[in-house]
C-alpha cells in the first residue's frame, strides 16, 4: 500500500528525521535566521559559523516539523559545510529546483544524498516542507558574499 | 462519551448518492473526505441550482427593470428568507450577505467595533477561536485603541466561564465573540449561558456559527445571540457566500462597511446617504449565484433535517472517538461534553503532515496543520495536529477506514 | 462617428449557441438581452467549469495536503496566472482576488487610504464615476480627512484633462481613481495619458476597469496603471469574483484590508504577521469555484479574441447610435470620440422606467435609472436613462429590434 | 403587442401622468415629506394642510418619477383630500396592499379610482413606483393622529 511512498519517505529520510546529525543551535554563531510556513505553522531557525576563509564552517538547526523537512535541514547541513555563501545559495537553487520538479534529476552528481527528495515534486503540498530549511539558510547567509 | 444518552443513529447512507463527488477515486481507491470542517462537498441540487440560474435564468439583481432581472432578484432575495427561517431571525432584513464567515467577522468588526464601541472598551476572544475570529479584533485593538481579552479554555477544551465571568466584571467590554463550535477540539461552547453571562455585563455577543450550524439547527433568539457568522460552503453551499445576521437595532445604528452600488440611498458629491438594512451593508453586485446556491442548500439540510443529521453525526464522533484512540501512540485533543463531528489528534513520533500524506496515500483525506488556530496549538502545546471532521454524507465504514489507515501510518514510522 | 476607420465587423453569431440563456423566451418572445454591462450571460464552459469542479475535484484550498486540496489548490491558483497574463501584469502575486470591483476599489480606499495616504492629501475623482468608485472615497474621506476632488467631464461626456491638470497642480493629490470606461456614456478615458499626468504631480493612478475589461485588452503595464480593478460577472464569468491587480510595492507597503485565515504569517494573541502577497489580502475561504469559472470565461474571451470583440461591438455602437438616434424625441447622453458598446437615452415625454417596461413587453431587456451614477445624471440634467450594452454575443438584428421597439414606445406614449 | 401593458398603463394612469390635477407644492402647509427610490433615483415630495377640523384640507406634491408614480400622486391627492390621518393612513395601507397584489380585489368600493393600480402587482419592480408617492404622505403625516 505505501510502496510509492517510499519514493517521498526514502530510508534516508526517515532516518535522518529520527536521528539527526546536526540539529542544535550552535553556540557561537555569525548568523540566524528563521523560515516558516503559513500555511501548517512549521518553522525552523538555522545558525551559520563561518571559518577564517569565510566558508561555513558550522551550520545547526532548530525547528518543529514533518520527517521532510528535519531529514531536509540535516542533509542541508551536511551539504553545505565548507562551502562558501555563493556556493551554498547556488546549492540552495538546485534544490529548490529539485523540489519541485525541475529540469535537474535526482542522479545529477551535484546533488549527492539531497537527489532522495527528488520525490517530494510529486507531492505538491510537501515542496515547501523540504525548502523550508533551505528558505531559513538562505536567509541566514544575507545579502553579503 | 455517554453513548445511552445520545439518539439512535439516523441511516444516512442513502443520500451518498446525492453528491456526485463521492464517487470519485483517488489513486485508484475510494474517497474517503474525512475534511468537511475545512469546506463540505455539494450536494447535485446545489450544482443544479447555480447551473439552472445561468442557464435560464440570470441577470443582476435590485436595478433591473425587465423580466430576467425581475426574477433573478425574486430568487436572490429570497434565499434571504430561507435564511432567516433557518436560524429564526425575527426578520429577513437581519440577513446580510458576506463572502464568508471571515468577511462578516471583520464586518462587525469594522462597523460595530469602530462605529459603536469607543476606545477604551474591550473585547473578549476565547483561546479556542480560529484566526477568522482573532485577527480582525487585533486590527481592531492596534486601530481604534480597544483592549483584546482573551478567555481561557480548560484542559477539556471547555470555555472556562468562571474566568469569562472575570474579564467581564469591571464592565469595560463591549462584545464577547466566541466560536459557537471550535473546527479543532468540536467544543460546542453553552451559547445562551454566555449570551448572559455578557448581557448582564453590559456587553454585546457574537458568535462564530461557521461549525456550528452545520451540525445543529441554531436559533439565534433561542441563544440570545446579537450577531451571529456563518459561511456557506461548510453547509454544503458554494464558495463565496456567507452570511451575518445581527439585531435589527444593532444594524441600523452600524455605519456602513464597504462602500458602493446598491449600499446607498442618495449619493451626491458633497454626502451620501445609505440604503435601509440590509442593503447598507451590501455593496456592488452580491454574490447572486452563490446565495442561490446557498438557497438549495439550505433546502437540502431541511430535507434531510438537522435531527437526522445531529444523531447520524453523534454517533460516528463516537465511534470515531473510541477506535481512534485506541491507535497506540495517539493522543486526542479536547474532550468536552458537548461536542460536534470533529477530531484531532496528534500521533507519537509521526507529525500531523506525515500522517495526512500517508492517509491521503490511502485515499483518506484529512486536514494536518495548526487549521487557523495557532494560539489553541500553542494552549495544548502542540505546532500541529491531523483532524478527520464528519458530514452528513460520512458513513461508519469511513471512520473505520481512518482508524485501519491509522494503524498502518503508525507502523510506517515505528 | 467615423465608421470608416473601424476594423471590419467580425461575424459572431455562431458564437450565440454557447450561451444556454440566450434561448429563452420572454413571455412568448425571443429574449433580446441588451443589460450587459449590467452583468454578462454565462457561456457553457464556465457554467461546465464550476459544476466539474463541484463533482470531481473540490475541497478548500492551501491548507490541505491530500488530492483534492491539491488539485483544487492548483486550479484555483493557475486563474491567477490567468489573470495576470490577461491583463499583463507584471507577476501571478499582484492579482488580488476580491468580490467585484467595488470590494476591490474599497480595499484600496482602506489599505492604501489610511495606510499610506496622509490626512490633508487629496484624492481624485471624476463625474462620470460609478457610485462604486465614489461612496468609497467619501467615507475614506468622512473617517481620515482626505479631500475628495472631482474632475469635470465635457458636454461630449469625455473626462477634462485640462481640469485634471489643475486639480493635480498643487501636488497634494495622492491618489487619482477614474473609471477607465463610463458605465453610462460608454466613454474610454486615454488612461496612459491620465496616468502620466497623476505621475508627474506626484499621485498614483487608479483604473475602475468594470467595464473596460470587457471589450477590449487591457494592458495595465503599457497604460502606466498603478491599480486596475474588474468584476468577473461583467466578464462573462461567474458572481462573486473580482480582481484587484496593483503594483508589488504598493502591495507590499499597504497594511491588510481584512484578517482571518489565509493572510496570517504567524498569529499571537500580542501580534500577528502577515503572509506574502497576495494571500495578505485574502482572507478566510476565497471564492475557489468563481475563481475556476473566471478562470474558464477568461479561457472564453481570450478564444473568441478581443479584437474580433472589439470589431463587432464597435460595429454595433455605430449602428445602434445611428438607427437609436433616428427615434424622434430620443436624446442619447454622451458623444466621446472612443467609446464602448453602451447607449444611454433619454425620450421626450417618456420616463426611463416606462421605456424600459414597454421594451421589456417586447421582449428587450435595457436597464432604466440612474445607473449607479446618480452625480453623472445631474451633470447631464436627467434623473434616469434608459441603456443598452452590448456583449459578444449581440447582433445586429437585436439593435434592430431595440430601434423598432423604441419607436412602437414612442407611440405609445405620443 | 402592448394589449397586456393597458393593464399596467390604462388610459387614466396615462391622462394623470400627463395632465395631474393636484401638481405643485401647496403655498402653505403644514408639513412635507420626501420619498425615493434608491434603486432607480426618483422621488416625490408632499406637502399636506390641514383644515380647522384636523382633516387634509390640500395635498400637493412634486417629483420626477415614471408616469406610474406621477398618476399615483395625483390619484392619492384626490383619494385623501378631505380624510384626517387615520383615514389616509388606512388608505395608504390598503393601496399598499392592491399594489403587491394582497387580497383586496381593484372592484372593492374601498378603492374607486386607485382600482386602475391594480396592474402593477404583476410587475414586481413598478410596485415601488406605485406606493411611493403613498410613502412621502405617511411620512408627512407623521407619528401624530
Ligand atoms: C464602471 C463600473 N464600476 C464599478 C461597477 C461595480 O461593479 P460590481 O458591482 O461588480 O462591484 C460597475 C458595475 O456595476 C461599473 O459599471
Ligand atoms: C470556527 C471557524 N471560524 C471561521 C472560519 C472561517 O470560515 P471562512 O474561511 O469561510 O471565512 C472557519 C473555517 O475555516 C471556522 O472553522
Amino acid at each position: 500500500m505505501f510502496d510509492d511512498l517510499r519514493d517521498l519517505y526514502q530510508d534516508v529520510i526517515l532516518d535522518r528525521a529520527r536521528h539527526p546529525r546536526h540539529g542544535g543551535r550552535l553556540a557561537a554563531f555569525d548568523a540566524t535566521a528563521e523560515a516558516d510556513n503559513p500555511m501548517c505553522g512549521d518553522r525552523v531557525r538555522v545558525w551559520i559559523a563561518r571559518d577564517d576563509a569565510g566558508r561555513l564552517g558550522g551550520v545547526g538547526y532548530e525547528g518543529c516539523g514533518c520527517a521532510i523537512s528535519l531529514a531536509s535541514a540535516d542533509l542541508m547541513a551536511e551539504a553545505v559545510i565548507g562551502k562558501d555563501a555563493a556556493a551554498a545559495r547556488e546549492a540552495a537553487a538546485r534544490f529548490e529546483s529539485l523540489a519541485r520538479g525541475g529540469t535537474l534529476t535526482s542522479d545529477d552528481p551535484a546533488f549527492g544524498p539531497l537527489g532522495v527528495f527528488a520525490g517530494v515534486a510529486e507531492f505538491p503540498s510537501r515542496v515547501k516542507c523540504a525548502t523550508l530549511p533551505w528558505g531559513a539558510l538562505v536567509a541566514a547567509l544575507g545579502g553579503g558574499a | 462519551m455517554n453513548v445511552d444518552t445520545r439518539p439512535a443513529a439516523a441511516d444516512l447512507s442513502g443520500l451518498r448518492a446525492d453528491f456526485p463527488i463521492l464517487s470519485q477515486k483517488i489513486r485508484g481507491l475510494p474517497l474517503v473526505f474525512l475534511d468537511s470542517a475545512a469546506s463540505a462537498q455539494k450536494p447535485r441540487v446545489v450544482i443544479e441550482a447555480m447551473r439552472e440560474a445561468m442557464e435560464t435564468q440570470y441577470a443582476n439583481v435590485h436595478r433591473g427593470l425587465h423580466w430576467m432581472s425581475e426574477r433573478t432578484t425574486d430568487a436572490y432575495e429570497s434565499v434571504r428568507d430561507a435564511v432567516a427561517a433557518l436560524i429564526n431571525a425575527a426578520s429577513r432584513e437581519e440577513i446580510v450577505f458576506t463572502r464568508n464567515s471571515t468577511e462578516a467577522i471583520n464586518l462587525v468588526a469594522h462597523s460595530f467595533g469602530r462605529g459603536i464601541l469607543r476606545p477604551g472598551q474591550a473585547v473578549v476572544i476565547s483561546e479556542m477561536e480560529h484566526h477568522s475570529n482573532i485577527v480582525p479584533w487585533q486590527m481592531l485593538r492596534d486601530a481604534h485603541g480597544i483592549e483584546l481579552r482573551v478567555c481561557p479554555v480548560s484542559d477539556a477544551g471547555e470555555l472556562d466561564l468562571a474566568a469569562l465571568g472575570e474579564l467581564l466584571a469591571d464592565r469595560r467590554v463591549g462584545l464577547v465573540s466566541v466560536t459557537h463550535m471550535s473546527n479543532v477540539l468540536g467544543t460546542y461552547v453553552p451559547a445562551r449561558r454566555v449570551a448572559r453571562l455578557a448581557h448582564e455585563h453590559g456587553a454585546r455577543v457574537l458568535f462564530d456559527g461557521s461549525q456550528a450550524i452545520v451540525h445543529r439547527r441554531i436559533d439565534v433568539q433561542a441563544i440570545e445571540a446579537d450577531f451571529y457568522a456563518f459561511t456557506g460552503h461548510k453547509l454544503y453551499g458554494p464558495t463565496g457566500i456567507g452570511v451575518l445576521w445581527a439585531r435589527r437595532e444593532l444594524l441600523e445604528a452600524m455605519p456602513p462597511f464597504l462602500g458602493g452600488g446598491d449600499m446607498i440611498g442618495t449619493v451626491r458629491f458633497e454626502r451620501s446617504t445609505w440604503a435601509a438594512i440590509p442593503h447598507k451593508f451590501e455593496a456592488g453586485t452580491p454574490a447572486i449565484l452563490e446565495a442561490i446556491g446557498l438557497g438549495a442548500a439550505i433546502r437540502y439540510v431541511e430535507t434531510v433535517g438537522y435531527a437526522a443529521i445531529a444523531a447520524h453525526e453523534a454517533a460516528l464522533t463516537d465511534h470515531a472517538l473510541a477506535i481512534v484512540s485506541a491507535v497506540p501512540g495517539l493522543r486526542i485533543l479536547g474532550a468536552a461534553q458537548d461536542r460536534g463531528g470533529v477530531v484531532s489528534f496528534t500521533m507519537e513520533n509521526a507529525h500531523a503532515h506525515d500522517v495526512a500524506t500517508l492517509l491521503d496515500r490511502q485515499g483518506i483525506a484529512v486536514r494536518a496543520g495548526h487549521h487557523c488556530a495557532e494560539p489553541l496549538m500553542a494552549r495544548f502545546g502542540v505546532e500541529s495536529t491531523a483532524r478527520a471532521s464528519f458530514a452528513l454524507y460520512t458513513t461508519r465504514a469511513e471512520v473505520d477506514a481512518l482508524a485501519a489507515g491509522l494503524h498502518r501510518v503508525r507502523e510506517f514510522f515505528a
